[in-house]
């Protein structure tokens, strides 16, 4: 009875600490439309901001407390949304989703600068030493104060909602958006009022949980899949349904953790990580009785430019090219580079993955790796000799898994799949891929394919073998896309309803694709050939493959391309730059390595509102050029500026091969639109016509003035970081600019507002005018006067 | 009009949204070879209705017949499967894809189950055309439409008036029995919808039933052979189309009640209004 | 039935309006002017920007220290970045700065063109004898109900798309008329 | 003072790709009540929606007091005074009455003046305080909307399809306190499909059909021309 009694106190205490989180999830939610899957993010943040402010700075526990959950995070979370997610309003699920993740991925990067994972941050729990006794269990108070606070939070937020004119228009902006407007409230005041709510909320829980609990990043971080679980439970709207949802989670774990030997096995599957997999057993449970979605007519979305489908034949010739292209540069690479440009020819197979779920369907994953993961795992077990057939059994085993998986979540909207993905990489983490009888020592060994006379056992020839099956299966998408079923996933992402109508079986198709994506992420890991640690396999290694994906361009298989190059490319920059300061860095004392580490959260976040990617619309830039006179003069002047700038050595040699990469790929594509007038249809306004300029050339001189030969010692990484660099300036410049290739083909033509004069003018217009010219309205009416006929009154 | 056994028959059907009674006890009855017009004003349920039929809203009560067939237990696409097409009153046209590929989804969706059930009517295609190829049908339809030379245009790019008539293509590369069309000349200038007038006479006389909702009430007069009129969700008159233009409900409905003693206590009452001669909010 | 407001009188009515005008006139309306200001400013920042920087970059080279990496990181990310931000920002902040000058007297120009015209028809149509025509010296007609308020003249939508001058923000003649 | 306190000039606007108003006039001029009336599907809803700053408009102009306000936010337009009830019912039917009365306050008036003259215009709403809004009868629900255009002293109010599912007879009373609004000295835009209810009302009615504003003028001499625009012949 005393063991039931301390493990329903433990399990409440938690329950609380999942309460406040899963509310402050649950208040963003429904006031913004956002579901921000970073929100642990904000809580691990404000744990270690708390950690800073009252252990390292001494400040009192107390005025602790109050400045970071009443001050820093209310604050952090308006600053969020009015910076990030306002910009996002209206966008694809796709896209939003992106962006929270990567502003997650991003903050879990800063996170690691800012306090080094390497130092133990002791946070001694509230209240230390002090006791109740209870029945006869002594139950300390900071387990109370968690069930306290809970219940606070959950008065607060009643009478905040029915008490408060402000809770009250949060209630209305999602009744009736516009109608609160038309009422004279600001949405827009309420979104940041909601957000930094959610914030406080999330510190809160973060506060709490690194007092009962280790401080680690990682772990509060994703904290936030079991918050989603509880939020699930009432339909991610619903403030009692999530603390409901909390009570049966923080129990059930508890008692797992309680009445359940951890020696006892399942298999080979040991049931030491039962409480770890709950929320995931959970939110499938739930998503299993939830009925299922309406269908919506006409969801608003953002209008986006179609993508042009590339033809047969120019697939077939870049796959070859890709092939030819790899096995050249591989051939002459040193051992070292070898070994990084295979690692990333295998993530570009990963990201391959989403081209069909992401690109062709709109739908999304999280758990790219997971699916990569359970196809090394089934090689490493089956496929001794590289046997063909091992791999095309760990293929089907994927795709089965993947369907399984998809199939509750995917009778509901995309938001429901990305929870259940992020929940599943959760648990298989602790079922599969932390089970010494499966994955022993945590490495998993893949053994290289063996077809015959050829085996892989080489790092160039993996590199051959893995671009080989990327052309492939490139090539089988482009054909795909081009056929039926492809042209049923373009119809279903542009409008589910008017397919539901002309009888297509939603369900059964996006089960297909969710299939045929983790499908291709298990031919990654089951060709890849080499040794993987489990870690690789976890959410935190997932989420950079979704977003990179979707910064490289996830509508194209050039994207996917892109996107996995960065993958590789990010890790491999971070290990070779060099681990102190260099130049201005110097005085902040980050090492580039570290900047490097939050970059690609930051670059999710600020090109995720361009889901369709670089690649189609560099392509059409070409074309442009040739069309637009000033395009091709700052070209050839950019140009012969770069090369006179090396011959009289400004610019160091490396340096010029940069910039003249990062010019060629990024800034001619662009020019036309930068420098073209601005038309009536063109959505792209001056600003960010500006800011997209300003952005290229200082990306291009900044390339210019990197000391590349003493950043990095080999030649191979250099070539690569170049190249990565220089996507990525154009993708940031797009991403900045928010153009569409139409605007792009658009013939230029000659501006009839050279000064901005673009609408009728008016009385008032005149009359500003005329104060900006310094008269008076007085003098104003005097000329008008002037100008009448003699003897007109006003 | 035509007489026997309905395509489509719509009973006692009724859509109820938390509180609000949307569609309240709609029968209709739509026959093969004749164009059905359902007007009435804002919000009198129209598009809620359509919903219901074809599965989009699961209705609160009533059912909907397809040949005699009970189609209420058939999700959307099943629905679709039997026969039921349809357009929208805000296109849901697959912006992305090209005049023809959104013809052929329509197309080849059909294709992949159209074994499963007895030939379909065509439409569009002519009677010669129940073996051609994918391409050579979705040429037709497209050429039918009059769309050809657009037809490698991403309908995104297309004004209103071609892309609704993309939505009716792609429905009917689909072969429905009954197809409802839900303000499809909204966003036409008058030659087009007078030639949308007697595109839509040509796919009655092969066989099709149409039930059409249409605020261009001089379309739906000029094509319609039967007409039902809904406000607050209930069929007020239904029937020839001369007969309906003079009933005093429609008018009343279009244009706004005079005083009728009867009407006027007990829809106050049910409003929840108290009537007082004079003054009803002294209360100062 | 009473107004609701029963000492609601025609004053306060006009009252109700006359604020309502003038809270109107109050509003600060963020035309296509704004992104401009807002640009206007971020090129005086860069330039600001630019300058410290490439000072910053100077002092470092000058003082030197550390390796020649160091050296050339300073000179390239101090002084040359610096100085391309401050010759960008200056190109801004001079580029929005005419701009706007120009608007304003373009604005007046057409301004007047169109006033000017407007007075030229109406007195040709006037000498025709167009009994429709405003008598030039005669007060104009008062509005009906529904007529467009009495503005001065207003200038049409956009003169249609003149192919425009070359490409710096015309310092050529001004457009005589419209 | 005969400046229009609204004017819409050559206004054209849409969604996506769709123009619904291709080139819209109108004139509200100060203590009038205008009445736009037309069929379903005519436009004047998203007429409404550009004047009061929910849709931004492609071309043209909305003047309100003789400044263009393109651009501007519905919300600083609804505090200034120009009061839009939208259509279907402009309340939030998931927040109570009180609160709904609550949310009315937002453009500043205070709270114990929006209760006072929404109880006591309709004693029905004091009774239902409490009641979740979309549970009230559509005449109820019409009336708490309304009584924001009451309470709040607009200077211009705009009304959607008033009586848009309602009883004739409740039409009529809503319509009946529209007058003492307008003779109140508010001006007012009444958006009408149900024509005859509100030109007894109206001191100018205008015609649109397919977009366009197609007639102007007193009501008795509009009326003739209504038929023919509603049933097409």
């Amino acid at each position: 009875m005393d063991k039931f009694l301390t493990f329903t106190i433990a399990g409440l205490s938690s329950a609380a600490i999942y309460a406040i989180a899963a509310s402050g999830l649950v208040v963003t939610y429904t006031t913004s439309g956002i579901f921000n899957f970073a929100h642990g993010a904000f809580g691990m943040l404000a744990a270690f901001t708390y950690w800073q402010v009252n252990q390292a700075w001494g400040v009192p526990t107390i005025p602790a407390v109050i400045i970071v959950v009443f001050v820093a995070a209310p604050l952090f979370g308006a600053v969020v949304e009015r910076v990030i997610m306002r910009g996002i309003e209206g966008a694809s699920e796709v896209v939003k989703i992106v962006v929270t993740v990567s502003l997650m991925v991003a903050l879990l990067g800063l996170a690691q600068v800012i306090w080094p994972p390497d130092v133990a941050r002791p946070v001694p729990p509230f209240f230390e030493g002090r006791f109740v006794e209870f029945v006869g269990v002594r139950v300390p108070w900071s387990r109370l104060l968690a069930l306290v606070v809970a219940a606070l939070v959950a008065v607060g937020l009643r009478l905040l909602f029915t008490r408060t004119r402000l809770g009250i228009a949060m209630r209305a902006v999602v009744d009736d958006r516009s109608l609160l407007q038309l009422n004279g409230g600001r949405p827009g005041r309420t979104a940041m009022l909601s957000w930094g709510l959610g914030a406080a909320l999330a510190a809160v829980s973060g506060v709490l949980y690194s007092t009962e609990q280790t401080l680690s990043a990682v772990t509060l971080t994703l904290l936030v899949v079991n918050t989603y679980a509880v939020a699930v439970v009432g339909r991610l709207r619903s403030l009692p349904g999530a603390f409901l949802g909390a009570v049966i989670l923080g129990l059930a774990q508890s008692y797992v953790t309680g009445y359940i030997n951890p020696e006892l096995t399942v298999g080979p599957i040991a049931l030491g990580n039962l409480a770890a997999a709950l929320p995931a057993i959970m939110l499938f449970t739930v998503l299993l009785l939830q009925p299922e979605a309406r269908l919506r007519s006409h969801s608003v979305v953002r209008p986006r430019s179609p993508q042009p489908v590339p033809s047969q034949r120019t697939a077939l010739l870049g796959g070859v090219a890709l092939v030819v292209v790899l096995a050249a540069l591989g051939s002459l690479m040193a051992p070292a580079d070898l070994i990084l440009v295979t690692k990333g020819a295998g993530f570009a197979l990963i990201t391959l993955s989403l081209v069909p779920l992401t690109g062709y369907a709109g739908q999304i994953s999280l758990a790219q790796m997971t699916f990569t993961g359970i196809g090394a795992v089934a090689m490493a077990a089956w496929g001794a000799g590289g046997s063909p057939l091992a791999v095309a059994a760990s293929i089907a085993v994927c795709a089965v898994i993947g369907a399984v998986v998809a199939l509750p979540a995917l009778r509901l909207s995309g938001i429901y799949l990305a929870l259940a993905t992020a929940a599943f990489a959760l648990f298989c983490t602790a079922m599969i891929f932390n089970q010494q009888q499966i994955v022993s020592g945590g490495t998993v060994q893949v053994p290289p394919l063996s077809i015959g006379p050829f085996t892989a056992d080489t790092d160039f020839r993996q590199l051959v073998l893995l671009a080989v099956v990327f052309a492939v299966v490139g090539n089988l998408l482009v054909w795909l896309r081009r056929n039926a079923w492809g042209r049923r996933l373009a119809a279903m992402k542009d409008s589910p309803v008017a397919c539901a109508t002309l009888g297509l079986n939603l369900t059964s198709t996006k089960v297909g694709v969710f299939a045929l994506s983790a499908a291709i992420a298990g031919a990654g890991g089951a060709l890849a050939g080499r040794s993987f640690t489990a870690d690789s396999f976890s959410l935190p290694a997932s989420l950079p493959v979704t977003m990179l994906a979707v910064v490289g361009g996830i509508g194209s298989i050039a994207g996917a391309f892109i996107g996995g190059l960065l993958l590789g490319a990010i890790p491999i920059a971070s290990t070779v730059f060099a681990a102190n300061a260099i130049g201005v860095f110097r005085f902040v004392s980050i090492p580039v390595r570290d900047v490097l580490a939050f970059t690609p959260g930051m670059m999710g976040i600020s090109l995720g509102r361009e889901p369709d990617g670089a690649a189609p619309q560099i392509a059409v830039g070409y074309r442009a050029v040739g069309r637009s006179v000033p395009a091709l003069v700052v070209s050839v002047v950019g140009a012969v500026t770069l090369w006179l700038a090396t011959r009289f050595g400004l610019v160091a040699r490396w340096s010029f091969v940069a910039a003249l990469l990062v010019f060629v790929v990024a800034a001619v594509p662009l020019l036309p639109l930068v420098l073209s007038p601005r038309t009536p249809e063109d959505t792209a306004e001056p600003p960010r016509r500006t800011a997209c300029g300003l952005w290229l050339l200082v990306a291009t001189v900044a390339a210019a003035f990197i000391p590349w030969v003493d950043l990095v010692a080999s030649n191979g990484v250099r070539i690569v970081l170049i190249v990565v660099l220089a996507a990525l300036s154009a993708r940031v410049a797009i991403g900045v600019l928010g153009v569409t290739p139409e605007q792009l083909r658009r013939p230029v033509a000659p501006s009839p507002d050279l000064v901005g004069v673009d609408r009728p003018l008016l009385r008032t217009d005149a009359l500003e005018a005329t104060r900006g010219l310094g008269l008076s309205e007085d003098e104003f009416e005097a000329e008008v006067d002037a100008l009448r006929p003699v003897g007109v009154e006003r | 009009m035509t007489a026997g056994e309905p395509v489509l028959r719509v009973e006692g059907l009724s859509v109820r949204f938390g509180g609000h009674l949307a569609v309240s006890d709609v029968s209709l009855d739509v026959h093969a070879g004749s164009i059905s017009g359902l007007i009435g004003p804002n919000g009198a349920g129209k598009t809620t209705t359509f919903n219901a039929i074809c599965g989009v809203t699961p209705p609160t009560s009533g059912r909907v017949l397809l040949e005699g067939q009970d189609l209420s237990r058939a999700s959307t696409h099943q629905r679709a499967r039997r026969g039921v097409g349809r357009t929208f009153q805000r296109l849901e046209v697959f912006s992305s894809l090209s005049v023809a590929d959104n013809v052929r989804v329509g197309l080849e969706i059909r294709r992949g189950w159209s074994r499963r059930r007895r030939p379909a009517p065509q439409f569009l295609t002519g009677p010669d055309a129940f073996d051609l190829d994918a391409d050579a049908e979705v040429d037709l339809i497209v050429d039918r439409l009059g769309l050809t030379e657009l037809a490698d245009v991403p309908v995104g790019a297309l004004p209103t008036g071609s892309a609704r008539k993309v939505e009716l293509g792609r429905a009917l590369a689909a072969r429905p029995r009954v197809l409802l069309l839900d303000e499809p000349a909204s966003g036409l200038d008058d030659r087009e919808t007078d030639e949308f007038g007697v595109l839509l006479g040509e796919l009655a006389a092969a066989g099709l039933g149409v039930l059409l909702v249409e605020h261009d009430v001089a379309l739906v007069m000029r094509v319609c052979s039967e007409l039902s009129v809904l406000n607050f969700g209930q069929v007020i008159a239904s029937g020839p189309p001369a007969e309906v233009q003079s009933n005093h409900a429609v008018l009343d409905a279009y244009l706004g009640g005079r005083d009728d003693a009867a009407t006027v206590a007990v829809t106050a009452a049910e409003a929840g209004v108290a009537i007082h001669p004079g003054e009803p909010g002294a209360g100062r | 039935m009473t107004a609701p407001q029963s000492g609601a009188t025609t004053p306060t009515d006009d009252d109700r309006i006359a604020r309502f005008r003038s809270d109107i006139d109050d509003l600060r309306i963020a035309g296509s002017g704004a992104g401009e200001q807002r640009l206007l400013v971020v090129g005086a920042v860069l330039m600001a920007v630019g300058v410290v920087l490439a000072v910053f970059g100077a002092i470092m080279v000058g003082l030197n220290g550390g390796s020649d990496a160091d050296q050339r990181a300073y000179m390239a990310q101090g002084s040359l970045l610096g100085l391309t931000l401050a010759v960008v920002g200056a190109a801004l902040f001079v580029r929005y700065s005419t701009s706007r000058f120009l608007r304003f007297w373009l604005i007046r120009s057409t301004y007047e063109g169109r006033a000017n015209a407007d007075r030229v028809v109406e007195s040709i149509r006037w000498a025709a004898g167009d009994p429709d025509a405003p008598e030039p010296a005669a007060p104009p007609a008062p509005a009906p109900a529904v007529a467009p308020a009495p503005v001065v003249p207003m200038v049409p939508p956009v003169p249609p798309a003149p192919p425009a001058p070359p490409a710096p923000p015309v310092v050529g003649g001004p457009p005589t008329g419209v | 003072m005969t400046e229009p306190l609204l004017e819409l000039r050559g206004v054209r606007a849409g969604y996506g790709s769709i123009e619904v108003l291709h080139g819209v006039d109108l004139v509200v001029p100060p203590s009038a009540v205008v009445a736009l009336l037309g069929p379903n599907g005519a436009g004047k809803t998203t007429t409404l929606s550009v004047a009061c700053g929910l849709v931004q408009p492609t071309a043209g102009a909305v003047l309100v007091a003789g400044r263009n306000v393109v651009g501007v936010a519905p919300e600083v337009l609804a505090q200034r005074g120009l009061v839009t009830i939208p259509e279907g019912r402009g309340i939030f039917p998931n927040l109570t009455v009180r609160e709904n009365l609550q949310m009315a306050t937002l453009a500043g008036t205070p709270l114990s003046q929006v209760e006072e003259v929404a109880f006591g215009r309709f004693p029905r709403l004091a009774e239902r305080r409490t009641q979740v809004a979309g549970t009230l009868s559509g005449g109820e629900q019409q009336m708490l909307a309304l009584a924001r255009g009451l309470a709040v002293d607009p200077a211009v109010l705009m009304l959607d399809e008033l009586s848009m599912g309602l009883a004739p007879l409740v039409v009529e009373e809503l319509y009946g306190i529209v007058a003492q609004i307008a003779r109140s000295g508010t001006s007012i835009l009444v958006v009408e499909q149900f024509a005859r209810t509100v030109l007894g009302v109206a001191d100018v009615a205008a015609i649109m059909v397919n977009g366009v504003v197609r007639r102007v003028g007193p009501p008795d001499e509009v009326e003739a021309e209504l038929s023919s625009a509603y049933l097409g012949g």
